[in-house]
Formats: structure tokens, C-alpha cells, sequence
């Protein structure tokens, strides 16, 4: 099928340096990359989008990633209504409808191998905002890097509730908890939310008097930076999205999953100029042999699985 | 026990609890002063979003915490303004108007965000803490409870300021009979409106101060809808605690520990459902309600308008 | 409570001379001035008033594809509008409101899909939607109970509720009514061909003609049935209400749990009709939306409609301006925030006015 | 004691309108210092009106007020204050929640401390001189209306000044708190401060008052001045009196007095039969305690009385609307604890005297409020939908029979001045199938033509078989209609007394407490 126009929707403004503007501007590159003309629908919450999908294939969107989860069913709803093609995380439905599985649990296993590496209280801390299924994925990837590195560390988990996308001062103060604890290098992931967590690490320290490292994901904060960006689990987005346009022209959209490939960099570890060379060289090895199958990452979505996994690796320290 | 639990992780849930409750603290006691003098605010949360930004934008400008503080105050009152002009003066249904308040200030701020802060998200610096000596070398309680930036003992002071002001002024008196009975306040030469007029922006100074100690201390920056809900929990405290300054103060400090605590159960890996965590100080108050809602009397003006000599 | 029926007077239910064209005449100036004040706020931002909602218009009311969204959008705020009618009419505030949508969403999500498999959807979704209500007045009860019971403003019980409502209706889908083929915590999904159907040849289902049958339900109930009327004598004068045998208590507990049911309604006939399953994250605050609009319609069911419709254009436009012009959907909040002043003002202006003519 | 010539306070041609009502109508008084200058009326003369102007709670319409002999416009309370005219209020104004102490302190400059131990001090000395014992600690809510209105007094004593207003201060004293306040006022006038003194009760106003000025319907009628008061005996000037208060005598009055009463022959039919009945409101906290008596058919049994000696409670209680012990029996039924509806059912009305403040929705339209308490019924309502027609019908044929004066059916009731309301509400009550009819204050605040048609329609009500309990404050209207008549007093029925020629002696003398043991 032709397509001329793509487009994304997404819950947030595409201003916070992560999930929405990852998105966005993943969505621009593919349209660059492709040719074709791209649509931003940004800040729609997370209500019932269906106005706003039916308004873009109207508007000639013959291409539409519905960038939220909780967006799944109106999405797929649509795309049989309207007869546009729309990627959502839930499970492909070819020919109109593709999964996208936007999880990145290999480059946060390299992020775990870095924390590990660098933590000096050997005492790591995972703060999200809620738990949602990409979260976990990182998180438990997290904690598989930690875990392969070196065992002894302990990992503190917390999460700062379920509406908490904009509790900037509710991250703060958990994520103060968490360095209270001893951890000396914060893995955060939490949209807006984040912030909160930054400005913790910038302003406190662990009892040992460490200097605390955040570790993000998604986005890339490095204009933002003060000192205290060890590194991110980048989510580039454009070669995926690219990569639907051309299936989609080759009428072979949703016979594949879409997803975050480490061997396409869609996936990577952010390199700041804290991570010394050495570290960085070994995670490069690492990383190749995660491509070449020789280490495997367990992808683990559920709540439940992923707390096991923090509570495995305290069992483990005691 | 488990080794997390070490001291500066006590430590911390317990400086986690304060410097949340402490908006709470703020936002309430000027909600109670309100009340008290029969005005029912119900745009608190509105007057805490505008003192957020205010405060933020202030700091950021270089103005430092208590400028920033200090701005968030006079925003507050500002808004409150609006309050004192259409219910205080006018006699307007207050709920409305404190709808209107709260939609609004949400609103507006969400914009300016928008416009001044959503590219480069600014933050703050740590505003700078202060232990107190010797209280803050108690084991354990000493570093998070007595290790802050000096705002928040401000914060604690306003609390027994207006206990002294309830109990040892006749401005404290002449509050409460505007709520209870202005006529008779007008009757004995105070005019009614001033002192509500009053209450109402120190209320809204007082939200204003909250929101911005949220912004300048709790979290050092400023997003849209940050307050969350807090205003109304404000209202809440206020309303059980009537006319005692430090059960606001008590109210939000449980408040704040309900809220560590959750985190704690979480490092700890105890596996509760953060939503019901979160869903406890709410049934407490209606639990408080329930058991002791014949004595949570409301002042008997609360709401009216006074026109002198209105049968 | 007493002041809150006076600015209800405003609504002079009973002055034939006005009709519904009246309280439309008397908002529209506010209306207008606080287009203007939020134009201004826009301007000093850095947007194009007239372009914003010139675009507002175009994609809200004047394209097919809006309308329709529109349409839609108002099937909530309509049923939410009619609980609030009961509710404020009889001078009580149900700003518990938001809970009761929430629960009755919830209900209608556990038990829609299910009923759907075992009965054809005739009865399946009438089930739901009284299943929705029930759950609604349930919810209602505690702070109708407190308030006809122990006195307790109903206002702060309500808001109470509503936080409870958010965090329960979240809980009890992720730990019991989570879809197990769904990664998001939410409910099973009613297939779209159970649900309401659909007017031929659009996106609207015909639970616009139920939003709209309940408001006027609900207008009717208040201005011409024995119900409605003492309803409205306990919230304009409670102490008449008792001198005429009519038992205050037992209103009380009516008035709230009826307002509650059309909320959870509200919330079953939006499931059935749009959403198709609950999210655990779904809490849209509908209920502080349409507070004001209740407000600025002065209570009445037509003026109810009228304002619901602007303010789904509103919606509905101002969610394709944030897409194409870059103002957020906040600005939403702005415009209502400056309407519900300028309302104010004007019903203060009409006071003085009246007095000075008297 | 010496009056001086010139008077601290005068009013000169002082006029105060409310919607409907016209409260004074240029009043002219002189306040002398160094006396009390008793103030009389009956309920709704306009006293409480004529001293919110002097308390700056009210302004006048026309007319000035002078303080030592220059105008002033006083604004406010504070105003008063500072010109040294102190108040104390028909009704309480102390603060329920604070301590007595701190209701005295109420009014003092917000920035000053209270000293607490002087004011107890103080306090504790005033009221000893006044005999009487309150707790300065105690929260106001906790006092008895009664010692409510000792603190007020007292508060006002204090604060001294130059005129001291006391409306109806005796109103819940005992009757040693009054000889205390009595005592108390000469003490203040050998001071040289002015007293206003508004009272009911005759007795008091002659042998505390050192001048007598009455009030009748917002005019100044009259009075006795200081020297005629000395010289007067005792029962000459309290003639005097009640002729100025109730007109008696007057050619203004004369239509207010109607038609003397005409004594009837009725059967024995008992409709309406009263045993031991005891309630107490829970609104205003007044009560009346064992009340017996019973109305024939066609009776009209007056009960007389000052206001606030238990009246309404028991009206309520006879319509339901407060719980109270006793038997109540209707045409030979026990009523128990039959609801304001099922009494209503039965034939059993009641004309509130508070029309409104529960007798009627002002911001329905008068059609709706004449079926308020038929809400649901047919032809009214048919399967509880309402059926305009049938309503406006009979608002309109209501509307012409009462002769009420409205734009229309339609116009909201609370718009209506005091008298038109009263037609409707009686309208309301005598449409149907009425049995019983307690009448409150039927005519209170009516003018002089609607006073005459209300009690004509009274009488003609009752002459249709209707038994009636007429209860009123106004003493003219209890003789002209009832054919007995009870009186109460502390929320007691004293004495029932048949209408005749002696009935106005016996009953001012049940009210004034004499019994009729002493009377003999
Ligand atoms: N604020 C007001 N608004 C409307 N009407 C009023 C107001 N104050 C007094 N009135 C009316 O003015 C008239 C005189 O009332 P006022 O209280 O002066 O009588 P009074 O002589 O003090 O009677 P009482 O002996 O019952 O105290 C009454 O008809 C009353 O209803
Ligand atoms: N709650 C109260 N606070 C202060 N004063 C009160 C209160 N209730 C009643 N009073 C005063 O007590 C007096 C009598 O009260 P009330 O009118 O209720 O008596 P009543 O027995 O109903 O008499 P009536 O039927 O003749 O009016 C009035 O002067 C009123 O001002
Ligand atoms: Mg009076
Ligand atoms: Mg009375």
C-alpha cells in the first residue's frame, strides 16, 4: 500500500526528553528517512483517543502509532473502522494492525553491567513511576546485568504510585529514600517524573558521602545535565518507525514484530563522558555478546516477576 | 530486620515525610484560618499551583528560597484576591468560585509551563538544609527530623503562631466569631468583612507559601498539576482538625509518614498494592468521619454571607 | 447550606417569562467576556486567539468527522450534568460525583463483557448499565448517610469518596478484574459489536439518545414531578420541608443516592457505548468539568445540553489545536476557570440591577 | 434624681421601611441622661427596628438621629460604640463556641493580649453585684438562655457609655434577675447614663421607668412623662398604657378591634382533646410542659400569652412537627406519633405564625405554594407527574376568594409583601377539609384591612364547624374571637377564662402572673 503520511500520538507533550519526545521525534526522522509526511498529535492524556485517530486518518494518515498503551484497543478499534494501518503494543493483527514491543531489557542489562561496575556502596537503587510492563522489562534487564557482574550488590526497588507521571516532588522524595539506603547510582525511569528523581541525585548522597549517578532511560537529558548522567538506555525510535513505512509499502505490515534491536543502535547504552573507557570497552564486549546469543536476557513483563527478581538479588547479599 | 533499614535510610524516609506533609501543613492551617472565619476555600488547590510557580520562577530568577518563598506567599494571596472581591464582599457561593480558582490557576500555569520551562525543565539547586545541633545527633529520629532547610521550621513556627494567635490575641477571637456568629462580632465594633477578608488571604498566602515550598524545596522544579490533590487533602486536615493548629500539623505529618511508608514497604520488597497504600489516610478520614463526624462541627457561619442587619 | 440556594436563585426555576431562552441570554455575555480574557491570556503566550479558535470551531463543530466526536464526547458529560441537576437543585453538593463515574465504570467493565457472553446484548447491556447505577448510588451512600444522618457537609465526604474511588477502582482491577490476555491492567474488552450500536453510517451510538433522554429525565423529575418538587423545597428551604411533613432525612439519602446513580450511569453507558473496558489508570475528572457547566446553564436541562455541546466543541477542537497550533488542552481549564468569573459577575450585576429596580 | 434639660440621643421624624413593612414611621424620642425611658409596644410595633438605627445595625430611611444635639449618620456598630450607645440585642449576640470571658472581651483592639485574670476579676464582681453566679470559663453554648442574657447584660453595663439600650432584657430573667437588673438600672441613672428599657411586661416598664414612650404599628403614639408617672397611681397609668399600646379608645384602632365578641351557643362535640401534653423545640430550645384543653366544633379557643412563653412548641407539637408526651385526640382518635402528613390527612391544619421561614418556599410561585403540603396528591399530581392546569385552577380560585394582590398565580411568593403571604398561607390551610386549625399569630404583622378580613374568615371558618385554636400575642384578637380563652405563661397554661365582659381583666391578670387565687 501507498503511504504518504504518518503520524503519532502520544499521552504527554513531546518535551520530556523521553517517551513522548522519543516518539516524536523518532517519528520525524522515519518521515525524513521515508519520504513521507508526519503528523504530531501530542498532550492527549490518557483518555479515549479515538476522536483524535479517526480526525488523522481523516487527515490522510494512512500510518498511525498509537504511542501509549493504555491507547491499544481504541487503536485497533479504529484501524478496522477507518482501514489505516496502526501499531500498538498489543498483538499484531496483520494487515492493518502491528505490535510494537518498545522494550529495551538488553541495553538496560548493559546499564546493570555499568552500575554494577561503577558502584562503590555496591548498593544500586530502581526507582519507577508506576509499574507498567516497559518498566519492568528494563527493570528486571537491570537487574540481570547487576546480578551477572557481580552478585553481592544489593538492588532497592521502588515505585512512587500509580498517577504519579507528574509527581516530581513524590520521586524526589523517594528517590532520597532510596540513596538514604546506600545506593550510589539510581537506574529511574518515570516520563515527567523523572526530574524529580535528577534533582535528588544531584542534591543528595548516599551516608557514605559517594557522589550519586542516574542512570535514565529512553531519551537523552545530556543538555540538561549538571554532573550527574552516567549514562541512559536510549530508545531510538526511528529506524522501527522507518521500517514500518516500508513494510507497509511492501504490504507486509505486521508480519513481523517491531522492536528495539541492539544491533541497529535502536537500543543502546547513552556513552557520557563519566563512563571511564575501560568500563565502556567492556560493555561494548558485552554487548557483543548478548548479539551473538551468548548471553540471553529474560524479558519479564509482569509486576510480580520483575519484585522477585529484586528480592532474589537482596536474598542473595544476605 | 532486614539491612536496608540502616539509619540514614530512616533517616530519610523520616526527611521525606516532613517535607511532604510540610505543604500540607501550610495549605491547611490557612485553610483552617479561613474556615474558622467562616469562608470555606475551596480553590486551595488552585492557590497552591499558582504559589508553586510563583515560588519556582522566583528562585530560579535568583531570588533565592526565601524569595522564592516569599513570592509563592504574595501569589497566593493574589489569587485570593478573587475570593475576598466575589464571597467575601459579594457574598457568592464560595464553591464555585473556589471551582473556578482551582480549574483556572491549573490552567494557567499548565500554559506558562508550557511556554517558559518545557524545553530545558530547569531545576533548582538543592536548597540548603540545617541540622540542629545536638537534636539532629539523636540516633536514628536525630538527622530526619531535625536536619532542614530552615523554611520548613518557619513552616513549623507558623503552627504555633497561630495557636498563639487563636488563644492569645483577639484578633483569634474575633476569626472565630466571624464564623460562628458575625453578627455578633459586628454587634461588639469589628467589622466582619475585614477579618474575613483577612482570613482569606492569609489562607491564600498561606497556600501560596505551600506550594511554593513544593516546588523551591520538596522537588526543585516545576511541572503542571505537581500539587496533585494536595490542596484538597489540605481542606480535609483543616475541617478535623477545627480550630487546633496542631492537629493539621499532626494530621500531615501522618499523612507524610503514610506516603515513606509506602516506600518503605517497597525497598523493604514487602508486596502491598501501592494502590491501596495510597488509598489509606482517604479511609481514615472517612473512618475519622464516621466515629467522630457529630463532633466535627463546622463553624456555624461557614459558607454564609453576612449582611449586616439582614433578617 | 442555605447560601448555595442563593445563588441558585438565579435559576429562577419557575419564571415563565423566561423559558430556557433565558438563562442562554443571561450567560452569553459572560460567555463572550471570558473568550476575550482567555484570548488575552493566549495572546500574551504567543498563540493567535482567532486562529485557535477559529481552529477550535472548524475541527469541533463544522467538520462531519469532529461533529460526530463531539456528539460523542457529550454522552458522559450529559448523564453527569443530569445527576448534578437532582443534586444541586435540592441544595445538596454531590462533588463526590467523579467516584460515582468511576465505580460505575468499573461495574459496568467487570460485568458488561461477561453478561455479554451469556445473554444477547438487549439485555446484556441494560444489565450492565443498572449494574453501573447500582454501583454508583452505592458509593453515594456513606456521605448521604452522614449528612442525613449526623449533619456532616456532604462536600468534603464526597471529595473523600472520589480519591478512595481512584485508587480502589485501579486496585480491584489489577489484583481481581484484570483481562489476563492484556499486558495494561484493564478490564476484559466488550467486543465492538456488543456494544450500543451505532447510528447508521457514523461513529455515534445511541447512547446519546439515552444521555439525552436521562437529562431531560432528569430536568423533568426536578421542575414537574411531586419528587422533583420536594426535592427542590429541601434544598430551597429546609425548614418548609419539614413544616409540610416532608421527612428531611429520607430526601437527603434520595436526592444524593439518585444523583449517584445517574453518575454511575454515566460511567456504564460510556463503557457500553465507547470505551468497551475499564483502565486502571481511567479517571478522566468529568465530574469538575461539568460542575461548572451545570452552573452556567443555571441548573436547567436544556441550557444543560447547550452548554455541554460548547463544551465538547471545546474538547474536541482544543485536542486538535493542541496537535496542529501547539496550545496545550489545559487552556480548557483557562476558559472554563474565566467563565465561571464572569458568570459570577454577571449574576451579581443582575442582583443589583434587580434591587435597584425594586 | 434630676433629668437634664437636654437629651444624649433624639430622633427626629425617623422613618425605616423593609419590603412590605413600614417599621417606623416618623418616630420622634428624646433620651434624657440619668433615666430610664421604657419602651413599649406589642410585637411588631418597630421598637427592635427603632435601636438597630441607635446600634448603627440599620439606617434610617428619613429623618436624623442627634447625639448630644448634632446629627450623626451612624454607620456601623463600631460607630455606636465609640458614641458611647451600648446594646444589648433582642436576640443573643455572644459567641456559642467562646468562654463568657472571652465574649467580653469581644471588640478590643486585634493586636492586644487578653488579659484573662482581670477580666475574670472584673466579671466576677459585676455579676456578684448583680446576683447572680456564672462561671466566666464557661463556654457560652453551655449557658442557659437566661444566663446568656445576664453576660449581655453585664457586658453592656460595663462597657458603660452614655445610653445603654436594653431590648426586652427581662425576657428570660427570673423574676429576682429582674429586681437585680432593676436595681442595677438606678444605680446606672444616679451615674447620669441614659437608659432605653423595651419590655412586654407592664409592671416592669412602670416601676423601673422613669418615662414610658409606646409604639404602635412604627408610630409614637404617646406616653407618660417623668413627672405624670410619679403622680400617677399605679392602675390609672397602666390603663393608660395598654390604652396607648392597644389602641383601645383610639380612632386609628378602632377597625383593628373589629367586632366585640358575640358570645355562641356551641355543641358539646369535643374535636379536638389536649391531655398533659409536654414538648420542647429543638430549634429555639423553648418549651411547655404539661397543657390540657380541648376545642369544640365550631369553638375558637384563644390562647394568650407574651411572646416566647412556650406558644409555638406547642402549636409544632399539635402539628407534629416536634415529638412530645401527652395525648393529643382528634374527632375521638388518639393521634400518637402521627406524622405532619397523616395529621394533615386527618383534617388537622396549622398556620404557622414564621411564614417565612417554614411556612413558605418564597422563590416557588404562589400556585405551588398553595398545594405544598398536598405534594403528590391528586388532582394535583397524577402518577406523580404534576398537572398544571389543576394547580393553577386552584390557584386562582383561591387567589380571588382570599383576595390576594400579586402580579399573578405565577409570581414567586417571597416577592409578596408580609400581608399577601399571609393570605396565601391561610389560603393553604383552610382549602380542603379542614377539621382543626391552630392558628399562630394569624394576623401578626398584617395591616389594618387584612387584619379585619382574617379575622373575618376566622370567624366564618369556625362557624362552618371548624374548631379552632387561635393562639396570638395581640389581646384585642383573642377577645374579639374566641369563645374561651387560655392562658400561657413560662410555657404553662395557667387558666382558661370564658369570653365576656370580665375576660380582658382576668386574662391581663393570668399574663401578669397574678393567679387567680391572688386575683380573688
Ligand atoms: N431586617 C428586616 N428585614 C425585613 N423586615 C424587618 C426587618 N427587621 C424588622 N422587620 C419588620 O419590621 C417590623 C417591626 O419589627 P421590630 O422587630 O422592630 O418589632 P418589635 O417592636 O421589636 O417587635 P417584638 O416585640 O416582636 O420584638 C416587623 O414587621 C418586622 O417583620
Ligand atoms: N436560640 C436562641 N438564641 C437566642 N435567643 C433565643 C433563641 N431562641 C429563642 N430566643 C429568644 O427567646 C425568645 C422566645 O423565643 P421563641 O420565639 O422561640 O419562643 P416561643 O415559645 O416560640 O414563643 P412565641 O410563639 O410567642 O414566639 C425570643 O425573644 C427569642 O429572641
Ligand atoms: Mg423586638
Ligand atoms: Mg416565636
Amino acid at each position: 500500500a501507498d503511504v504518504d503520511t504518518i503520524a503519532i500520538v502520544t499521552p504527554e507533550q513531546g518535551t520530556d526528553f523521553g517517551w513522548n519526545q522519543q516518539g516524536i521525534e523518532g517519528l520525524e526522522a522515519a518521515a525524513k528517512a521515508t519520504g513521507t509526511e508526519a503528523i504530531i498529535a501530542q498532550g492527549l492524556g490518557y483518555g479515549n483517543v479515538r476522536p483524535t485517530l479517526r480526525e488523522l486518518a481523516e487527515d490522510g494518515a494512512q500510518l498511525i502509532i498509537a504511542h501509549a498503551s493504555g491507547y491499544s484497543t481504541e487503536a485497533i478499534e479504529v484501524a478496522k473502522e477507518m482501514g489505516v494501518h496502526m501499531v500498538t503494543g498489543n498483538p499484531s493483527e496483520p494487515p492493518l494492525v502491528a505490535n510494537y514491543n518498545l522494550t529495551a531489557e538488553k541495553g538496560a542489562y548493559l546499564a546493570g553491567v555499568l552500575a554494577a561496575k561503577m558502584t562503590r556502596t555496591k548498593v544500586l537503587g530502581i526507582v519507577v513511576s508506576s509499574e507498567s510492563p516497559n518498566w519492568n522489562a528494563q527493570s528486571a534487564g537491570f537487574a540481570q546485568g547487576v546480578r551477572a557482574t557481580s552478585p553481592e550488590i544489593e538492588l532497592r526497588y521502588a515505585i512512587i504510585g500509580p498517577a504519579a507521571y507528574a509527581d516530581v516532588a513524590g520521586a524526589r522524595r523517594v528517590t532520597e529514600s532510596v540513596i538514604a539506603s546506600n545506593a550510589d547510582i539510581i537506574f529511574g525511569q518515570g516520563n515527567g517524573s523523572s526530574f524529580g528523581m535528577i534533582q535528588a541525585v544531584e542534591t543528595v548522597t548516599p551516608p557514605s558521602g559517594e557522589k550519586v549517578w542516574f542512570i535514565d532511560v529512553i531519551g537523552d537529558k545530556t543538555s540538561i545535565d549538571k554532573g550527574h548522567l552516567l549514562s541512559s538506555v536510549i530508545w531510538d525510535m526511528a529506524p522501527v518507525f522507518t521500517q514500518m513505512v516500508e513494510d507497509v509499502r511492501a504490504d507486509t505490515f505486521g508480519t513481523n514484530t517491531y522492536a528495539l534491536a541492539l544491533e541497529d543502535g535502536s537500543q543502546r547504552l547513552l556513552q557520557t563522558g563519566h563512563i571511564p573507557a575501560e568500563i565502556w570497552a567492556e560493555l561494548e564486549a558485552v554487548k557483543a555478546q548478548i548479539i551473538a546469543g551468548e548471553i540471553t536476557v529474560d524479558l519479564v513483563l509482569e509486576p510480580a516477576a520483575t519484585r522477585a527478581m529484586m528480592s532474589t538479588t537482596l536474598a542473595a547479599a544476605e | 530486620m532486614s539491612p536496608i533499614f540502616n539509619e540514614p535510610f530512616l533517616a530519610a524516609l523520616l526527611t521525606g515525610a516532613i517535607i511532604s506533609a510540610l505543604p500540607l501543613i501550610l495549605a491547611g492551617l490557612g485553610e483552617q484560618m479561613s474556615e474558622r472565619a467562616g469562608v470555606m476555600n475551596i480553590g486551595l488547590e488552585g492557590m497552591m499551583m499558582a504559589g508553586a510557580l510563583a515560588g519556582f520562577a522566583a528562585t530560579l530568577a535568583g531570588l533565592g528560597v526565601w524569595g522564592g518563598l516569599l513570592a509563592g506567599a504574595l501569589v497566593g494571596a493574589a489569587v485570593s484576591v478573587i475570593m475576598v472581591l466575589f464571597c467575601v464582599r459579594q457574598g457568592m457561593n464560595q464553591i464555585i468560585v473556589g471551582i473556578a480558582i482551582t480549574l483556572g490557576a491549573t490552567g494557567v500555569t499548565s500554559l506558562m509551563h508550557n511556554a517558559w520551562y518545557s524545553r530545558t525543565y530547569p531545576r533548582l539547586d538543592a536548597a540548603e538544609k540545617i541540622a540542629l545541633p545536638g537534636l539532629s545527633q539523636i540516633p536514628v529520629l536525630g538527622p530526619g527530623l531535625f536536619t532542614h532547610h530552615p523554611a520548613t521550621w518557619a513552616g513549623l513556627l507558623v503552627a504555633l503562631a497561630f495557636a498563639l494567635i487563636y488563644r492569645q490575641t483577639f484578633l483569634g477571637l474575633n476569626l472565630a466569631a466571624a464564623g460562628e456568629k458575625p453578627d455578633a462580632l459586628d454587634a461588639a465594633g469589628i467589622d466582619v468583612t475585614r477579618t474575613r477578608s483577612l482570613a482569606v488571604l492569609i489562607a491564600g498566602a498561606m497556600a501560596g507559601l505551600g506550594g511554593a515550598y513544593m516546588a523551591v524545596i520538596g522537588s526543585g522544579i516545576f511541572v503542571p498539576h505537581m500539587t496533585g490533590g494536595a490542596g484538597y487533602i489540605a481542606i480535609v486536615l483543616a475541617m478535623l482538625a477545627r480550630d487546633r493548629p496542631f492537629w493539621v500539623v499532626g494530621g500531615a505529618l501522618l499523612f507524610g509518614l503514610c506516603l515513606s511508608a509506602t516506600t518503605a514497604l517497597q525497598v523493604g520488597g514487602i508486596e502491598v498494592p501501592t494502590d491501596f497504600i495510597q488509598m489509606l489516610p482517604f479511609l481514615a478520614v472517612m473512618a475519622v468521619l464516621v466515629l467522630f463526624g457529630r463532633n466535627a462541627r463546622l463553624p456555624r457561619a461557614l459558607g454564609q454571607p453576612y449582611h449586616r442587619g439582614q433578617r | 447550606m442555605t447560601e448555595s440556594t442563593e445563588f441558585l436563585s438565579g435559576a429562577r426555576p419557575a419564571a415563565p417569562r423566561f423559558g430556557f431562552l433565558g438563562p442562554l441570554v443571561l450567560a452569553l455575555l459572560p460567555v463572550l467576556a471570558a473568550l476575550v480574557a482567555a484570548g488575552l491570556v493566549l495572546a500574551v503566550l504567543g498563540s493567535d486567539p482567532i486562529e485557535y479558535y477559529g481552529y477550535v470551531v472548524e475541527r469541533g463543530l463544522l467538520r462531519w468527522r469532529g461533529l460526530q466526536a463531539t456528539v460523542v464526547n457529550m454522552v458522559p458529560l450529559l448523564i453527569l450534568g443530569g445527576a448534578l441537576i437532582v443534586s444541586f437543585r435540592s441544595g445538596l453538593w454531590n462533588l463526590g460525583i467523579d467516584g460515582q463515574y468511576l465505580l460505575g465504570t468499573l461495574t459496568a467493565g467487570a460485568t458488561a463483557p461477561l453478561l455479554a457472553g451469556a445473554f444477547s446484548s438487549i439485555v446484556a447491556l441494560p444489565l450492565a448499565m443498572l449494574a453501573g447505577a447500582a454501583a454508583g448510588a452505592l458509593w453515594a451512600l456513606p456521605p448521604a448517610l452522614l449528612r442525613a444522618r449526623a449533619g456532616i457537609n456532604e462536600v468534603i465526604s464526597g471529595l473523600m469518596m472520589s480519591l478512595i474511588a481512584a485508587s480502589l477502582t485501579a486496585a480491584a482491577i489489577k489484583l481481581w478484574l484484570k483481562d489476563p490476555a492484556s499486558l495494561e491492567p484493564q478490564t476484559l474488552t466488550l467486543p465492538v459489536e456488543d456494544r450500543l450500536p451505532l447510528l447508521a453510517g457514523t461513529d455515534i451510538n445511541i447512547g446519546i439518545f439515552i444521555a439525552l433522554g436521562l437529562v431531560i429525565a432528569a430536568h423533568v423529575l426536578m421542575m414537574r414531578s411531586a419528587t422533583g418538587l420536594r426535592f427542590r423545597i429541601l434544598g430551597l428551604n429546609p425548614l418548609a420541608a419539614t413544616h409540610a411533613g416532608l421527612g428531611v432525612p429520607k430526601l437527603t439519602l434520595s436526592v444524593l443516592c439518585l444523583s449517584g446513580a445517574l453518575g454511575g450511569l454515566a460511567g456504564a453507558v460510556e463503557l457500553t457505548g465507547v470505551l468497551g473496558k475499564m483502565q486502571a489508570s481511567w479517571h478522566p475528572g468529568y465530574g469538575f468539568a461539568v460542575v461548572p457547566l451545570v452552573f452556567l446553564a443555571r441548573m436547567n436541562g436544556w441550557a444543560v445540553i447547550v452548554f455541554v455541546f460548547a463544551f465538547s466543541v471545546l474538547q474536541i477542537g482544543s485536542a486538535s489545536a493542541a496537535t496542529r497550533l501547539g496550545v496545550p488542552q489545559d487552556f480548557t481549564l483557562v476558559l472554563v476557570g474565566f467563565l465561571l468569573l464572569f458568570l459570577a459577575l454577571s449574576e451579581y450585576a443582575g442582583e443589583r440591577l434587580r434591587a435597584r429596580k425594586v | 434624681m434630676t433629668a437634664s434639660p437636654s437629651p444624649i440621643v433624639s430622633l427626629r421624624d425617623v422613618t425605616k421601611r423593609f419590603p412590605g413593612v413600614l417599621a417606623n414611621d416618623r418616630v420622634s424620642l428624646d433620651f434624657f441622661p440619668g433615666e430610664v425611658h421604657a419602651l413599649l409596644g406589642e410585637n411588631g410595633a418597630g421598637k427592635s427596628t427603632l435601636i438597630s438605627m441607635l446600634a448603627g445595625v440599620q439606617r434610617p430611611d428619613e429623618g436624623e438621629i442627634a447625639v448630644s444635639g448634632a446629627a450623626v449618620a451612624i454607620a456601623s456598630p463600631k460607630h455606636a460604640l465609640s458614641l458611647g450607645i451600648g446594646t444589648v440585642y433582642q436576640h443573643r449576640m455572644l459567641v456559642p463556641t467562646l468562654t463568657v470571658a472571652e465574649n467580653l472581651m469581644l471588640g478590643a483592639p486585634w493586636w492586644r493580649r487578653p488579659a484573662l485574670g482581670g477580666i475574670r476579676a472584673r466579671f466576677g464582681e459585676a455579676a456578684a453585684a448583680f446576683g447572680v453566679s456564672v462561671d466566666p470559663d464557661a463556654r457560652v453554648e453551655n449557658l442557659s438562655l437566661g444566663e446568656q442574657q445576664q453576660v449581655e447584660i453585664i457586658r453592656a453595663l460595663w462597657r458603660g457609655g452614655r445610653l445603654l439600650v436594653l431590648d426586652e432584657p427581662t425576657a428570660m430573667l427570673s423574676p429576682r434577675g429582674v429586681e437585680e437588673l432593676g436595681a442595677m438600672m438606678k444605680r446606672m441613672t444616679a451615674l447620669g447614663i441614659g437608659i432605653v428599657f423595651i419590655t412586654h411586661h407592664l409592671t416592669e416598664a412602670l416601676e423601673f421607668g422613669d418615662r414610658v414612650s409606646v409604639l404602635r404599628s412604627g408610630r409614637s403614639v404617646g406616653g407618660i412623662g417623668p413627672e405624670a408617672l410619679k403622680t400617677l397611681p399605679r392602675p390609672e397609668a397602666m390603663a393608660e398604657v395598654v390604652r396607648l399600646m392597644f389602641g383601645t379608645g383610639l380612632a386609628t384602632a378602632e377597625a383593628a378591634e373589629g367586632e366585640a365578641h358575640v358570645p355562641r351557643v356551641l355543641l358539646a362535640t369535643k374535636m379536638l382533646e389536649v391531655v398533659g401534653l409536654s414538648g420542647r423545640s429543638p430549634r429555639s430550645g423553648s418549651s411547655f410542659e404539661d397543657v390540657s384543653f380541648h376545642v369544640r366544633k365550631g369553638e375558637i379557643f384563644g390562647i394568650a400569652g407574651v411572646d416566647g412563653n412556650g406558644q409555638t412548641p406547642l402549636a409544632e407539637a399539635l402539628a407534629g412537627q416536634i415529638s412530645a408526651t401527652g395525648s393529643v385526640v382528634l374527632e375521638g382518635r388518639e393521634l400518637g406519633p402521627a406524622s405532619v402528613a397523616q395529621r394533615y390527612q386527618l383534617g388537622l391544619r396549622y398556620a404557622t405564625d414564621d411564614r417565612n421561614g417554614e411556612g413558605m418556599v418564597g422563590k416557588l410561585p404562589i400556585s405551588t405554594n398553595m398545594v405544598l403540603k398536598e405534594i403528590g396528591a391528586a388532582p394535583f399530581w397524577r402518577r406523580g407527574i404534576e398537572r398544571r392546569a389543576a394547580i393553577d385552577a386552584h390557584a386562582r380560585a383561591l387567589f380571588v376568594a382570599h383576595d390576594v394582590r400579586a402580579p399573578g398565580i405565577h409570581t414567586p411568593v417571597g416577592r409578596l409583601s408580609g400581608g399577601n403571604i399571609q393570605k396565601v398561607l391561610l389560603a393553604r390551610e383552610l382549602s380542603g377539609n379542614p377539621k382543626v386549625i391552630v392558628y399562630s399569630k394569624p394576623t401578626h404583622g398584617l395591616d389594618l384591612r387584612n387584619i379585619e378580613a382574617t379575622r373575618r374568615r376566622i370567624r366564618e371558618t369556625a362557624e362552618a364547624g371548624v374548631a379552632s385554636v387561635l393562639i396570638s400575642t395581640d389581646l384585642g384578637e383573642v377577645l374579639a374571637l374566641s369563645d374561651r380563652i387560655g392562658v400561657m405563661v413560662r410555657g404553662r397554661l395557667v387558666g382558661i377564662v370564658e369570653n365576656g365582659p370580665e375576660a380582658r381583666r382576668d386574662v391581663g391578670r393570668l399574663m401578669a402572673g397574678i393567679t387567680e387565687q391572688e386575683a380573688a
